[in-house]
């Protein structure tokens, strides 16, 4: 749990941030905010779509409702939309963005889970079968296959991650797109 | 009195007036539209009928489904609200050839007051009065002039063929006008081809100030004083108080004394609203009357403590005002914001959807009139009006503090609101001296470039430690997993469910 | 005025008193326990302070370190609530040795008010009444007799040595008096081996009235008329409401210029009420009096539109009372239902735990002063208070069915309340016609069986069909498990989707 | 969607009362209640612990809370504490009340999911090991088996049940309990 993870902040204003933060042991948290400084936060959730967080001795109460990895933020009267992505997110977007337009060469989860193992690297040719990657759900190891031929252009999952549904894993290009 | 009453309506009005039944012990039956299944008028009805499909067309504003309905569930009586058939001359008088009473005027007045013209026809015989304009075109401008002195400048000379604004010229004195009069016959000539023009009496930066009246079928009847509706955009009130900041006592009176005249007029009964322009001499002219409860009449009954939706319904079962109009209290102020799901950074669109979660304020001097819930659809075929949030304050500053500090308190999530477009209006100084006009908000829009955001750094934190905190989340389902339930991970979940108990996960 | 103000409290009072100062512009400080991190007092807040364990006694009982959050946070003043440190004369001396603003009144008049037999004397000497007694043990029937005539019939012969309601004797006239004081005496000898007797005015069925008073340190005194709180069980209130049904205009006036006169014997500064002892007769006598905020101050401000915290920070900051006593006003009737965690059913035992759902009534007249939100706990540690629910009508009866109707709306899951039991107290003939005394419940509970539920098969249907969509739903999905997702399920879930928009399941 | 499910009430005054739900095309339930009146209800939660009730025109507003199998329910003022058995629940009470006292005779369930196969009947001596019960979660069939050695005393469940964690899916006595 005390893992530090990165966050990119995109608030509107086409402006990036980079936020990260750190569970510490007695649950709170470390949190280094995009000009470098360090605040220690104390975070609980009254109730679903709620945070309450006492940051420095300022109690903030903020109302949440997230919609992809979009938070609208309620605090006081004011309203923030607000989209986080941690680091897999934030690769699975550049990705995404590599394969724009292409035919379908991403290779996306089945199912919800844990990466435990990735078997392949960017710029290894693999068949139509070969395994890629292995997501774990429900005590279940799940081999995910190569869904087709082709030169892996990005892997933009590692083992310990966890997926979702439709995120993609990997993405496959032609072989002559080399 | 009644022992069951229809509501003919959905939201928030709906949900109100069931309110002040269910206080009357009367029985409450709900109408409903396929859309609104689940909308909390339904939910707070005693019974309830489904009326259609969610066109209102088809629904709210069918008749013969909603005297159906009022038939079936054995009704003696039907609220229609505001909007749909509340002032729909047609549905009255249909219900007065059945035993269904209905709760409002007369056909006749409904009528009356709702052609335009004929509404202006008799209130000038009333006397109360109208905006000053000559009745047919000049052409002569010595008698042109003579009227615009009549009527005192600035006027506003028309071009008959005009329209749209197109075609106007204000005149600020005597001396400006017999040029202004023939340019502006030249100019509508070109323009329109005809050079008739029309002489009227120019507002400068009028208030929307209305009297809430009550009248009984006796005849008595009293008015509740004041609302200054001033605030609004294409004609959409946005929010409304009393007293009017800018109003004298004596005008105060007088305009009280000809709303009630223009109330006996049409032998008005039940509860209604006579709107006017204010200028800023303290004169009013008479702009419509509204034959129905307004969405923003609990401000009256914020300082006057009388319960209007009660007092129709005792009206309309018989009852005799009790009140002398030197009786009727006023204490304090009030003041109303209607909460909508619109997005006022993108010209106050609607923004139905889901309304994930509503936590509306309390504590003293706070009303809130919802029409739905957490976990509730605004749907895209009604207004999508959240709320009205009410505040009372023994005076003016304090409602006006009131008022923020529970826009403050309000929390709704899901769909967009003016929330904060609200707080916005009450700190503007117009607003805070109380001397806005109905050209307000316009002006507001146009100087302003956007909401001030001053938790914006906060508001990024509370999403990076949410987002975190669904990481780990999501990374401890899925580490379970692995782990299977007998495997050393117990120890973290003991803590995982410390934490739980202090809400930190 | 202060710029920030910590409020020693928790629950809905540190909520209550917040709000005001939101409307004043003044930041909140929140201090909690470590029992209270989630509580609402320390969302409402602008900062929080944590100040100890979840026992009083090392959190919120802790002067020092409540100072030294006051310190921290550069809090200029401390508002104390009611219960904790209100009343705590030594917190009030601590405070007046810092810069830090006590609100409330001095040291001394709580000292004053705070010891039992000074207070009486104190009183005594103001004027203000007692309810009559021998100061000390008679043995002669004759002297005794004399003092009985002179205090009124009935009265109450005490055996000295008695307690607990033992070696009482009532007497209603002076016949039986000499007969019943010998056989007292005899009783008491007999029983405790002193014959020694006092004789003290009987109150028949007595009702708990007091009076709120405020008064500024420059002595300027005025009350803001009765509460009438007989509605208790074990000391405990449960309804209040204002005015009292009972009490006559006269009495009314006397019992407020007593009240007045017991603050000034303290110089009195602040929020403050002096409780009486009402009986049928019209007589009162002091009982004692309250040196902060009461729970239920609200039903005051509902009928004066005075805002009482306001008033407190106010004159704490030296302000003076903008208020005579003629100008005090009052309009309808208020009723406050202190809604608790707690099983009526089963001795009115706490009943901590998780609030699963708390929905406050709203719309007209209604007022909600909740400590606690939908998710959050009840603590064991603290008073099982969930809200304090208030209405107020033009009179008493429209304030009493709005009671009804808004303890109707009002939903609180997880824990038990005593939501019906208010509903049953107020349907109570003796409520009703507002006669009912300190004994009122307690009679009331003897007489009763239980709550009658006249919705039984109606809760029966809902928990059953409950049920049932809930065995569907699992069988749902350990079948969709089985399928796979691009089985032929595909169409059931499409109707499931459709179903689910629908809010059917 | 159709198949029609009994319920066993106990209201608190130790009566027991009978109910059957059936879910109609339209997703309006059929209910027939204790005394065999049969009513068509329509049910939406608008809200989790909510249950708005549409009955013969009536509207039924409920608050639900539930605890096991009991549901606190609140209908106006009033509140009911209501248990409700499903037709699995009744046999795993009477399956509890048979083996209450005993040693540990009951295989109970170690997940949530659906029973597919039931492999042994009441009054067959079974092995440590033999299968019992399939009960598939996630994709997967999962054999559960006997944890000792007896004769099968109760089978509470049946295929197509749902079972939660801990449920009871067999009770095997001693052999000498014969």
């Amino acid at each position: 749990m005390s893992r530090s993870r990165e966050y990119t902040v995109f608030n509107g204003d086409d402006e990036q941030r980079s936020w990260e933060v750190e569970t510490l042991e007695n649950g709170r948290y470390r949190v280094t905010k995009p000009d470098g400084e360090t605040i220690e936060v104390d975070a609980i959730a009254p109730d679903d779509d709620r945070l309450h967080l006492l940051v420095e001795g300022k109690s903030v109460d903020a109302a949440l409702f997230r919609r992809d990895s979009t938070y609208q933020v309620q605090i006081d009267e004011q309203r923030h939309d607000i989209e986080v992505l941690n680091e897999r997110e934030l690769r699975m977007r550049a990705a995404e963005a590599v394969t724009a337009g292409g035919g379908s060469p991403q290779l996306v989860s089945p199912m919800a889970g844990l990466v435990v193992k990735v078997d392949a690297e960017v710029g290894q040719t693999v068949e139509a079968g070969d395994r890629i990657v292995v997501v774990e759900a429900m005590k279940m190891e799940n081999d995910l296959e190569a869904h087709r031929s082709g030169v892996i252009e990005e892997i933009p999952v590692q083992a310990g991650d966890s997926v979702e549904i439709d995120d993609v894993l990997a993405v496959i290009g032609e072989p002559d797109d080399e | 009195m009644f022992s069951k009453v229809l509501v003919a309506n959905r939201g928030e009005i709906a949900v109100r007036v069931m309110r002040s039944l269910k206080e009357m012990d009367i029985e409450t039956v709900a109408v409903f539209s396929e859309a609104d299944r689940s909308a909390l008028h339904v939910r707070k009805a005693d019974e309830a009928v489904c009326v259609g499909p969610a066109a209102s067309s088809e629904s709210y504003l069918r008749i013969d489904k909603i005297i159906e309905a009022a038939r079936t569930t054995g009704a003696e009586a039907i609220h229609p609200g505001y909007g749909f058939l509340s002032e729909n001359a047609e549905f009255a008088r249909a219900l007065n050839e059945t035993d269904i009473t209905f709760i409002g005027p007369s056909p006749s007045a409904i009528e009356a007051m709702g052609e335009k013209t004929r509404a202006r026809e008799l209130m000038e015989q009333a006397g109360v009065p109208l905006v000053p304009g000559t009745p047919e075109a000049i052409d002569d401008a010595t008698v042109a002039l003579a009227e615009a002195e009549k009527m005192g400048f600035p006027v506003l000379i028309k071009a008959a063929a005009g329209g749209g604004g197109k075609g106007m010229r204000r005149v600020n004195s005597a001396t400006e006008f017999a040029n202004a009069f023939e340019a502006a016959r030249r100019e509508a000539s070109g323009a329109f081809g005809n050079a008739d023009v029309y002489v009227e009496k120019f507002l400068v930066n009028p208030k929307h100030v209305e009297i809430q009246i009550l009248a009984d079928r006796e005849g008595n009847t009293i008015h509740l004083f004041e609302r200054d509706c001033s605030v609004q955009r294409r004609h959409q009130k946005i929010i409304e108080e009393t007293p009017c900041a800018t109003l004298s006592e004596e005008t105060r009176q007088k305009m009280g004394q000809v709303a009630v005249q223009a109330a006996e007029a049409v032998d008005y009964e039940g509860a209604g609203t006579v709107e006017f322009l204010l200028d800023a001499e303290g004169n009013f002219y008479f702009l419509e009357m509204n034959t129905r409860l307004q969405v923003e009449h609990p401000i009256t009954e914020m300082i006057t403590g009388i319960d209007l939706v009660k007092w129709q319904v005792g009206i309309a079962a018989g009852e005799t005002l009790s009140l002398q109009q030197e009786d009727v209290p006023r204490n304090g102020a009030a003041m109303e914001c209607r909460i909508y799901a619109e997005d006022p950074e993108n010209e106050f669109r609607p923004s139905p959807g889901l309304v994930s979660r509503i936590e509306a304020p309390a504590g003293p001097g706070v009303r809130d009139d919802a029409g739905t819930y957490s976990g509730a659809e605004v749907p895209l075929e009604y207004d999508p009006m959240v709320s009205k949030l009410v505040t009372w304050g023994e005076d003016r500053t304090e409602a006006l503090w009131r008022m923020k500090r529970a826009l403050r308190e309000y929390v709704v999530t899901g769909v967009k609101t003016n929330l904060q477009f609200h707080l916005e209006v009450l700190e503007h100084p117009e607003f805070v001296d109380g001397s806005y006009d109905t050209q307000f908000v316009p002006r507001m829009m146009e100087e302003r470039g956007g909401p001030e955001k001053s938790n914006g750094e906060l508001a990024e934190l509370a999403a990076v430690v949410a987002a975190h905190r669904r990481a780990e989340e999501l990374a401890r389902k899925a580490g379970n997993h692995n782990s299977g339930p007998n495997s050393s991970s117990t120890s973290r979940w003991k803590s995982l469910g410390r934490y739980r108990q202090l809400k930190r996960f």
